[in-house]
């Protein structure tokens, strides 16, 4: 049986290199495994938020790679409610379609994953 | 007076919050990089910065907000050659 | 788990060796595992992580050499240090191979670290019986 | 069952409240590296260590808490032998 | 004149590099200046915290050149009072001797200075 | 600060490139302070930041590289981008020269970073009306 395996967004966008970097692995772990499952949680949230234009700071605009998530079949996206409403952001601001889940649901979520990779 | 800036994010460092308290009467607070969130959304330190905001003493640069797709609700929005003007009007800068 | 009660780690390092204690602590886990007679199938660098493998690296004498303890540990015990090769470039850390294609004339991949591709995490992903990141 | 780890300090990232917040009824959680001062100081998690070290499911780094001149004031002190048993008695691990 | 330079340290030792590279800094930029005032704030207090075995985690055990800031002359060294008492460490856990000062104080020396440097 | 009203600059530069926006936010900076007719004594690179020295960084093709962007701004300007010894050895940064004391085959500083000690640091803050550190 193929390893479940969750991986945790936590950082906010440009300010350091985590955020695209994560994105890039999930995609590529994502040709090798089917049952990934994609949580944006607290400041991960940001990476969500849409109209962003990253060259203006010299940073790399990868949120149009999001967009690859679905493309390479990675249909579990969650995303914490919390953090967005903490955040100021609804969830017709977001650029990819989710799940939204409260802190308890993503616990449960996370206790049904195999293995966790957090950034 | 000192052109404090702060880096980090709000909601992940507490470089906002150390800043603030340390933060003199006439002292300048500029946002940049991931801390302009916290303009955009509800932190801890949100009653002084309204104060800073209203004694005209909050900046927040205006890149660092269009490349988060982030809107100020507080602050004064400058470009990179508002905050060398900032940074010629104090005496000194401390990065946080 | 085997029956022989040997559990296989794969471990999934973040950290800058310079700068961070993260890296140190991965080496030290690693050392707990074997001690404990566990099993390391491998170690995958990413992020700042892949710093770790340049061999330009220079501590001070009185400095602990981190790259050099990996290295010595992975020699001895006989698992892989897997360094995004991505991660690696963007960070300046190349192999001779990749300095010939690139058209430099210097490389300063240590050895025995490699340069790989994500897939080499998934695949230590899946052979180990826990991961552990730092 | 996950074992959550965390790192940073708790006075200076938000790994610590995140975690504790996310953290599920049977996880554990073991404090390495900076975070470890979490159990030598009153923290604004405190409250949450306390009732985690009750239902013996709070860790602490040994090495760690030794090499900052520190000590526990709950939490138990483990090895990183120890570290490595938990890593197996616990599913998967999560680093914040 | 010569400028007065403020060094600000405010993180915990070990975990990063940064706490001993900003000694290394200060001690080496005593050699040029003799109007250097050192702070410690919020974790930056920890690196004062005695009994330090940095060994134990394969960092360096930097804490025996904190005497160097006296024998280099450094002698505004400030530590800030309330960053002790929420970390429960008391004056007589510090292995150098420092002046106390509460936030207001810290904010004060602060002004004096020409130029700040943090860390 | 001169009657003509130009302000001289020095920069601490603290940030790895590759993993955060400060050394491109000192960049964008710097870039501001020459646009309005100010002056650069020159940057300093410390922790972190001396790994924007190495040559052997290769971005992705739609990644900006931050060190050419430095050498260029560096040399059209005619400002030093020094780099603290110290740190950059613990680092894997180093020059011909270290790297022939060092017995090391191969060196990787970027042209036109110096390898400097932080004397150069202490005459930086000495020779400028304003020091930013980012």
């Amino acid at each position: 049986m193929e390893k479940k395996i969750g991986i945790i967004n936590r950082q906010a966008p440009h300010g350091s290199s985590t955020a695209r970097e994560a994105l890039d692995l999930t995609l590529a772990i994502s040709a090798f495994n089917e049952s990934l499952s994609v949580f944006f949680i607290g400041d991960g949230v940001y990476q969500l938020l849409a109209k962003h234009q990253a060259d203006l700071i010299l940073q790399k605009d990868f949120q149009p790679m999001l967009q690859m998530l679905e493309l390479y079949d990675v249909e579990n996206v969650y995303v914490c409610q919390q953090s967005l409403v903490e955040r100021n952001i609804s969830v017709d601001q977001l650029v990819i379609k989710t799940t939204l889940l409260n802190t308890e649901e993503i616990n449960e979520h996370l206790q049904l994953q195999h293995q966790l990779m957090s950034f | 007076m000192i052109l404090h800036t702060v880096s980090g994010s709000p909601f992940n460092s507490f470089a906002l919050k150390d800043c603030v308290r340390q933060l003199g009467g006439k002292d300048l607070l500029l946002l940049l990089n991931d801390a302009v969130s916290a303009v955009s959304a509800t932190t801890d330190q949100h009653l002084q910065l309204l104060q800073l905001d209203q004694s005209k003493r909050l900046f927040v640069l205006d890149v660092d907000l269009q490349a988060r797709g982030l809107k100020a609700n507080m602050g004064q929005v400058v470009s990179y050659a508002e905050f060398v003007a900032l940074s010629i009007r104090c005496q000194s800068q401390l990065a946080w | 788990m085997s029956e022989s009660g040997v559990v296989k780690f794969s471990l999934l390092v973040t950290g800058n060796p310079a700068s961070s204690q993260n890296t140190a602590s991965a080496l030290q886990f690693c050392e707990a595992v074997l001690a404990a007679g566990h099993k390391i199938c491998g170690v995958f660098f990413y992020l700042d992580g892949v710093l770790t493998a340049n061999d330009l690296i220079n501590p001070a004498s009185d400095e602990v050499n981190i790259p050099d303890r990996w290295a010595a540990l992975a020699t001895q015990y006989k698992f892989a240090l897997e360094v995004c090769v991505s991660a690696s470039l963007r960070r300046g850390i190349v192999n001779e191979r990749e300095a010939a294609q690139l058209g430099l004339q210097h490389y300063n991949l240590k050895p025995p670290f490699l340069l790989s591709g994500l897939g080499q995490l998934a695949e230590l992903s899946a052979s180990c019986d826990r991961l552990i990141q730092f």
